[in-house]
């Protein structure tokens, strides 16, 4: 294999931001038919090396040659004309537009008077129906989807560049099982086709089921490529984490279940929330220090119920009851000055705030429930920024950096700091491990059951099935905006147990098919 | 779909007016307008009043041509520039629409046009920079160095005011500099406090301030840098905090710039509709104040403005 | 150890050059030398026994510029919620209209401030419920408030430029926009002073991270439990009453309001002055004391104009030229510029290598 | 597995025709035609042919200027030059044709000219990292001002022009009163052809929804691999070189030409773009909005002269009444939202 003339060739590429050199002397090289994985941990530098090659970044030292010529892109739109496709890690869509004209945008069907729509749709519907969004209308707005399928709509417009090198900057991150099984079937057609593939995962096994190849980074340095096959996961997390993977806690076995006393009164009670359009009414008891896992497929509505239990949106119907007494749960203010926290799945457009530093990032949420006028004393800030920067493992360990120059898993991890700073009794986590790398997966579940145990209710909403069966007490179950179920998460459950519910479960009678 | 073709007189049988204004932008024009809005309602005239803004001669021609569509029976046309009516003057032609060109004169090239505007009413700029000019000539006939303040560059008033002014004044007097204060008291001190720093050496004597507004500004200023009574200040409009000013000693010679001229205009107007020859153009006249006839001006208590 | 120090002293020579504050104080110094060679004593000071204060050119610059100090200061507010405030200039000819008006009419001094800053605010307040409240675009909400201000300003004094210089008891609003204090100008102090308790509000107390969160992403701030509409309502009503304090200074050096002169054009004097020093008109992160020395630099370039003599017809030319220098001038492009042919040399050697 | 995929969401909601950003633009066409009924109801003149005809004539210059204004508006950014633009290219071409050149060469020097001061505003924009307000505020002073130094005198054509083609009135119904005369002149085919060309700019090329995305995100538009820098140099040169034809159009129209004419144009075309349902931050909107929002403009100030407003109001009733229509286009959206 390794005969094959590479595609792309980078070498001793450098990249400095002020203050940190982000990559240092990394080397990359792409063979056309390949699937190439980008391995590393959060901060590592592989969004950065990505961007390095399509040119938006500009390069400190380093040659890079595409298709044997010297190369220096100017941005996207170069290197997309030297046939290299490209999905970023943030999903990067217009949400002004359609779902059919984001897939298209400068690459409209023309007609003889300028674009054919109609063309141009069909068009896009089948590079939609590739991705299994066959379902959608290319005239839907872009901004009424769910953040998990605008990043298939991303992915398919990066197929509608007929490229030589497809990219994908953690595609997989919001995907459930089957929308990523449906991901590799394109990606290994493509990569027949002769294509080269730049994938960069933080799931093992979707590491070793699709790549062929991988390149790992440590702190923004090269430090090997191996083939897959030939290495060994522990090997491979060695090399990532920079030690034995033995070190790594992991936690293996699934929790014993917190079982309610009878007669102990819930913290949340809330009686037929809904709001029509995005959930239909449910019925929600969250006990102290239990973990309630929101199970369901893309779309099912479990975002949507945990915004209505923040207060995020306006529910209209139902009651809440937060320690026996009713509440009024109107915005996000009220949510927190009661104690309830809310960990957003869309991190940039509702979770950070760029341009505010990490320290700012931190306090903002408590500082906002204090109002504005009582800042918190200079001492304590300091002290609650570190305490839940080191807490949270994060990465570079300086406070006074813009947030949106951190990597993408440790912009998460200051999030989930934020939350933990308001001392919530109720704590709803939407996709909390959405890129995290495996270490700091292992860090952010093992903070979910310490927080529970120190009896905090926490909401805990994930696509990956696997660590919700593992951390959750209680199991609710939604399809299709209905909650179909409510499984008590002990030994009996497994993953199956809840594919089955789904599958099995009729939403309109609420009884089994 | 061609409306009710009734004619441009109102239910009360009053003949309709179109006012084609400026707007209430100064002293000056507030008095001029507010005043013949008074004198058409006096003489039992209904008078539509449509003013511009920021000097706009877009929204007048606008205006204009609405009243012509309205068919009303004559248009007061208060232009804020001096061409560019042509156009609209024939389609009044056209309509048989009396026009009567109040303040400021307008050009007009094409005959079919000109055969609209029947009648000019209004002081003039010209005369009264020349009244400038003979002043400072009188009090330097030595010869003296000064500034002049000026409006919005490229305003008719502006350059009619200035040229008067050049038509008159002496040789032996030097103009220092001369800067847009753009009517505004406030800029006016301002700049003149800067050019009485610059110009410290050369020991300016008078100041031509283009209206009363700038003339009360530079006086603040000339007064702040203790040269009050040194420089002599001359204004043109005769508001009557000018001549107040006048009358304390702040500003040296008032020019007026006579607003008052609504009764004329009205009797024009009707004289015209009721079939008698009227002049083409009717000079309003306008004064000069010193001191003394500012304070006599103000004590008998009949000025307006 | 000393190449440590050396290596401290090029970041921070590097963050100096970065800084938009750096590039606003040399196009000051440079506005400031080039009126110098055109008038050699333009630097100079002297005692006015008539004031009993300092005079000068400086001294009168900075004068004037106590009114931008103003606006500016709210302007920068409102732009860092990535909003706008077209109406500052008309706010200004309202309170001073209406304090020019009611002192006419025999109000007692003190009365007529009050009033016309109760104005000021008031209007902020409209701009800021609307904007808050409604959700109207603050672009279009403050361009209807310039229109409408200012007609609210010839409504109150009839049309007329209310004049009340010959009003007695005055002396104190005089003082403001004419005195000095300890030979400065006393309205400059006071703007200072005002900047500096804005500056404290926003810094010592958490709103000035609100204000810039609210800018940076406005649905991430409600989601950390901070009330936009509140902070959006707070700005406007700031930017308003800052500029009626900029109106009283406008009108009381003059002690005349001209209704369709005061203020005209300010809001893009003041927009202009945010920018230079440093704030985003997309909102976010501000600088009070770069706006304050963009506020300076406006003054310092309408006295420019004066003491080059430039004429009237070509002063906004000349406006537009220095602004766009200063403009370039912190344009990082041109701060890279050894920089990046530096790096480019360097990538076309290697690429070089590469290719042989 | 793709059983599953293929129930997992319902389809949005279908027959959902009416787009919602189209109800701004919508409500600007109903209340355009209140307006007018309601003047003709009261005042008996708004419906005449001659209204309506000097309606479009006289504000040919408008709708061009707002068809301009909506590029950079589209991409939430703003052009401020375009009244002093038409400015200057009005002084120059009038001393171009002073000095005996045929009146299609001046024109083009005109057009040329606006052009280049797009060009510059673009350069400002896009190499000096300046944001669109201040470059745009920066040219229009820069304009203004060298119009001023050319000339501040009100020029007019010499004899025996053949500038005023444009002007020239053509007759379709031609009534023994002039009120009653529908006449258009080819001023105001340029402004039909103007929105047109607009109208297949932002929907028909890759331009045009390259100027909606950048209206989105610009930084996304970027990593799209769309052509922004180039877009926006389109976009600022396109509505620079179209306030030069607004400048032909209304120079032609009126005869004469001054520095200080298109005083606070450019806030009137955005006052009519806004009107017309554009947002003012970017992304959405439509041209034939920014046209029926110039026609709701130029309706407001005969409005408000029939209904007798008193001086010093008058600018707070078209304050006013631009806010009623700001406010209930909103509160239009809102509805829209709930449903
Ligand atoms: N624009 C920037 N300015 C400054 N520092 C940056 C910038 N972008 C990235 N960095 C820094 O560069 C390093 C590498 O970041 P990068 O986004 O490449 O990590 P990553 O490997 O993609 O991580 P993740 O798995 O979390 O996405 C991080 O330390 C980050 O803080
Ligand atoms: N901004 C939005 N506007 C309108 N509808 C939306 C919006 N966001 C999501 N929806 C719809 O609401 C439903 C529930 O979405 P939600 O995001 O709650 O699902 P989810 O179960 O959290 O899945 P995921 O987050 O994995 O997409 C989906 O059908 C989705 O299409
Ligand atoms: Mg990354
Ligand atoms: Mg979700």
């Amino acid at each position: 294999m390794t005969e094959k003339t590479p595609i792309v060739v980078m070498k001793g590429i450098t990249i400095e931001f002020p203050g940190v050199k982000a990559l240092d002397g990394v080397d990359l090289t792409l063979y056309p038919g390949e699937v190439h994985a980008l391995m590393g941990e959060n901060g590592a530098g592989k969004s950065t090396m990505i961007k390095a090659l399509t040119g938006v970044y500009k390069i400190n030292s380093g040659s890079i040659v595409v298709d044997g010529k010297p190369q220096q892109f100017n941005g996207t739109l170069d290197a997309q004309n030297a046939g290299i496709a490209t999905v970023y890690q943030e999903v990067n869509l217009c949400t002004n537009l359609s779902v059919g004209e984001n897939v298209m945008l400068g690459h409209e069907k023309r007609g003889p008077f300028g674009i054919d729509w109609k063309k141009t749709h069909e068009a896009a519907k089948i590079y939609l129906a590739q991705m299994g969004l066959e379902h959608i209308d290319p005239h839907t707005p872009l901004s009424s989807i769910s953040i998990a399928m605008q990043q298939l709509v991303a992915i398919a417009r990066a197929m509608v560049i007929n490229a030589k090198v497809l990219i994908l900057d953690e595609p997989t991150s919001s995907l459930d099982a089957n929308e990523v099984q449906d991901l590799f079937k394109i990606m290994r057609k493509v990569r027949d086709s002769g294509v080269a593939i730049l994938f960069v995962s933080h799931f093992l096994d979707q590491i070793y089921e699709i790549t062929d190849r991988l390149t790992i980074l440590r702190n923004g340095k090269f430090i090997k490529e191996v083939m897959t096959k030939d290495t060994p996961r522990d090997e491979l997390i060695g090399m990532m984490i920079g030690k034995s993977a033995a070190e790594l806690s992991q936690i293996g076995a699934k929790k014993a279940r917190r079982e309610i006393a009878p007669g102990e009164k819930p913290i949340v009670n809330v009686k037929g929330l809904g709001k029509r359009g995005t959930i239909n009414p449910v019925d929600v008891d969250i006990y102290a220090g239990e973990v309630v896992g929101f199970a369901g497929l893309l779309g099912s509505g479990r975002t949507e119920l945990g915004r209505l239990l923040y207060g995020a949106d306006k529910p209209d119907s139902g009651t809440y009851e937060l320690n026996g007494k009713k509440v009024n749960i109107s915005d996000p203010h009220t949510a927190l000055k009661n104690k309830i926290a809310y960990s957003t799945e869309n991190r940039r457009d509702e979770g950070i705030i760029g341009d505010l530093s990490v320290r700012q990032n931190i306090l903002i949420a408590l500082q906002a429930t204090r109002g504005m006028f009582k800042p918190i004393p200079k001492k304590e800030a300091d002290a609650i920024v570190d305490k839940y920067m080191k807490e949270m493992n994060v990465r570079p360990a300086d406070p006074d950096r813009p947030i949106k120059n951190l990597s993408g898993g440790n912009q998460q991890k200051v999030l989930i700091g934020r939350w933990l700073a308001t001392h919530p009794e109720l704590l709803i986590l939407d996709e909390p491990t959405r890129g995290i790398d495996i270490g700091a997966k292992a860090e952010i579940q093992q903070v979910v059951l310490d927080l529970a145990a120190k009896g905090m209710g926490v909401v805990f909403i994930s696509s990956e099935l696997e660590e919700v069966v593992r951390l959750s007490d209680d199991i609710e179950v939604l399809k299709d905006r209905h909650k179909i179920a409510e499984i008590e998460n002990d030994d009996t459950v497994s993953q199956a147990t809840i594919v089955e519910t789904i599958a099995n479960t009729n939403v309109n009678t609420g009884k089994e098919a | 779909a061609c409306g009710s073709s009734n004619s441009g007189s109102s239910d009360s049988g009053k003949k309709v007016v179109g006012f084609v204004a400026v707007g209430p932008e100064d002293g000056f024009r507030t008095a001029n307008e507010k005043d013949i809005q008074q004198a058409f309602a006096d003489a039992g005239f209904d008078l539509k009043y449509s003013p511009t803004q920021q000097g706009d001669q877009s929204k007048q021609i606008q205006a204009f041509n609405k009243f012509v569509n309205d068919e009303v029976d004559a248009i007061i046309l208060s232009s804020t520039e001096d061409s560019g009516w042509d156009e609209s003057l024939k389609k009044a032609a056209e309509a048989e629409i009396p026009v009567f060109t109040v303040d400021r004169n307008i050009d007009v090239k094409d005959s079919a046009a000109a055969k609209a505007v029947v009648s000019h009413i209004g002081p003039s700029n010209e005369w009264a920079g020349e009244q400038a000019a003979e002043f400072v000539n009188k009090n330097f006939p030595d010869g003296a160095n000064g500034f002049i303040l000026e409006g919005p560059a490229g305003l008719s008033v502006v350059k009619d005011r200035g040229s008067g002014w050049d038509a008159k004044v002496a040789s032996n007097i030097k103009v220092l500099d001369s800067q847009s204060a753009n009517w505004s008291t406030d800029e006016a001190k301002t700049v003149t406090a800067g050019l009485l720093d610059k110009f410290k050496s050369e020991n300016p004597q008078f100041i031509f301030a283009q209206n009363d507004e700038m003339g009360l500004g530079a006086a603040q200023a000339v007064d702040a840098a203790g040269l009050k009574g040194k420089v002599k200040i001359i204004t043109i409009d005769g508001t009557k905090n000018a001549l107040q000013a006048l009358v304390d000693g702040d500003l040296s010679y008032v020019i007026e710039y006579n607003p008052i001229f609504g009764k004329e205009t009205a009797q024009a107007v009707k004289d015209y509709l009721d079939g008698k020859k009227i002049e083409k153009n009717i000079e309003i006249d306008s004064k000069t104040f010193d001191a003394t006839s500012a304070k006599e001006a103000l004590d008998n208590g009949t000025r307006a403005y | 150890m000393a190449e440590k120090a050396k290596a401290q002293g090029n970041t921070l020579v590097k963050k100096l050059l970065g800084s938009n504050l750096t590039w606003s104080i040399v196009a000051f110094i440079l506005l400031v030398i080039v009126c110098t060679i055109f008038q050699h004593d333009f630097l100079a000071l002297s005692w006015n026994t008539t004031t009993g204060g300092l005079a000068g050119p400086l001294i009168t610059m900075l004068q004037e510029s106590a009114r931008y100090l103003m606006i500016a200061t709210g302007m920068t507010l409102v732009i860092s919620t990535a909003g706008i405030d077209l109406s500052v200039g008309s706010v200004m000819a309202v309170s001073g209209a209406a304090a020019m008006q009611t002192l006419s009419n025999g109000v007692n001094v003190w009365v007529a401030i009050l009033i016309a800053l109760a104005l000021g605010i008031v209007i902020g307040c409209i701009n800021g419920a609307l904007v808050s409240l409604l959700g109207l675009q603050p672009f279009i909400t403050t361009l209807i408030m310039m229109l409408a201000g200012r007609g609210f300003a010839k409504v109150i004094t009839s049309g007329e430029n209310a004049d009340a210089s010959a009003v007695a008891g005055i002396e104190p609003l005089k003082w403001f926009a004419n005195g000095y204090i300890l030979g400065i100008p006393a309205n400059f102090v006071i703007a200072v002073v005002i900047v500096a308790l804005v500056g404290l509000l926003c810094r010592k107390t958490a709103m000035g991270m609100m204000i810039e969160a609210v800018g940076i992403n406005q649905e991430a701030s409600r989601m950390t439990g901070i009330k936009p509409k509140q902070i959006l309502f707070l700005v406007y009503a700031i930017s308003g009453f800052l500029a009626a304090i900029a109106g009283l200074f406008a009108t009381a050096s003059v002690m005349r309001v001209d209704v369709s002169k005061t203020g005209q054009d300010l809001e893009m004097y003041a927009i202009l002055a945010v920018v230079i020093g440093g704030t985003s008109l997309l909102g976010g992160k501000f600088s009070l004391l770069g706006s304050s020395i963009g506020a300076v630099i406006i003054a310092m370039i309408r006295k420019t104009i004066i003491t080059l003599g430039v004429s009237a017809e070509a002063t906004p030319a000349f406006f537009a030229i220095v602004v766009i220098v200063i403009c370039v001038m912190q344009a990082p492009k041109i701060h890279n510029l050894s920089a990046d042919m530096k790096r480019k040399r360097a990538l076309k050697a290697q690429a070089k290598a590469v290719a042989a | 597995m793709t059983t599953a995929t293929a129930n997992k969401v319902k389809a949005p909601k279908k027959g959902f025709k009416l787009d919602r950003q189209m109800i701004p633009t919508l409500a600007a066409v109903v209340i355009f035609i209140l307006m007018m009924a309601m003047g003709q109801a009261m005042f008996g003149t708004y419906l005449r042919l001659g209204f309506i005809s000097d309606l479009f004539i006289d504000h040919a210059y408008l709708i061009i200027l707002a068809v301009a204004m909506t590029l950079p508006i589209l991409t939430g950014g703003i052009d401020l030059s375009v009244g002093a633009i038409v400015a200057i290219t009005a002084v120059v071409g009038m001393k171009l044709i002073n000095a005996g050149m045929p009146a299609i060469v001046a024109m083009i020097v005109m057009l040329l000219l606006g052009a280049v001061f797009g060009l510059l505003a673009g350069a400002l924009i896009e190499e000096f990292n300046m944001q669109p307000f201040i470059a745009t505020l920066s040219t229009m002073f820069l304009a203004r001002g060298i119009a001023s130094m050319i000339s501040t005198d009100s020029l007019t054509f010499p004899e025996g022009n053949n500038f005023d083609f444009i002007a020239e009135k053509i007759k379709l119904i031609d009534q023994p009163k002039a009120a009653h005369d529908l006449s258009i002149n080819l001023g105001v085919i340029i402004a039909l052809v103007v929105v047109v060309f607009g109208y297949i700019l932002l929907h028909h090329t890759r331009t045009g929804r390259t100027i909606y995305a950048i209206g989105g995100s610009r930084s996304s538009a970027e990593l799209m691999g769309l052509p922004v820098k180039r877009t926006q140099y389109v976009i600022y040169l396109t509505s620079a070189t179209l306030a030069a034809l607004a400048s032909i159009v209304y120079m032609a129209n009126i005869g004469s030409a001054k520095n200080t004419v298109g005083v606070g144009w450019e806030l009137d075309a955005i006052a009519s773009v806004v009107i017309g349902g554009t947002i003012i931050t970017g992304g959405f909107g439509y041209v034939l909005g920014s046209v029926l929002g110039a026609l709701v403009r130029s309706v407001l100030d005969p409005l408000a002269t029939s209904f007798g407003v008193p001086a010093e109001w008058t600018t707070i009733v078209i304050g006013l009444m631009i806010l009623i229509f700001v406010v209930l286009q909103r509160a239009v959206m809102a509805v829209g939202d709930k449903k």
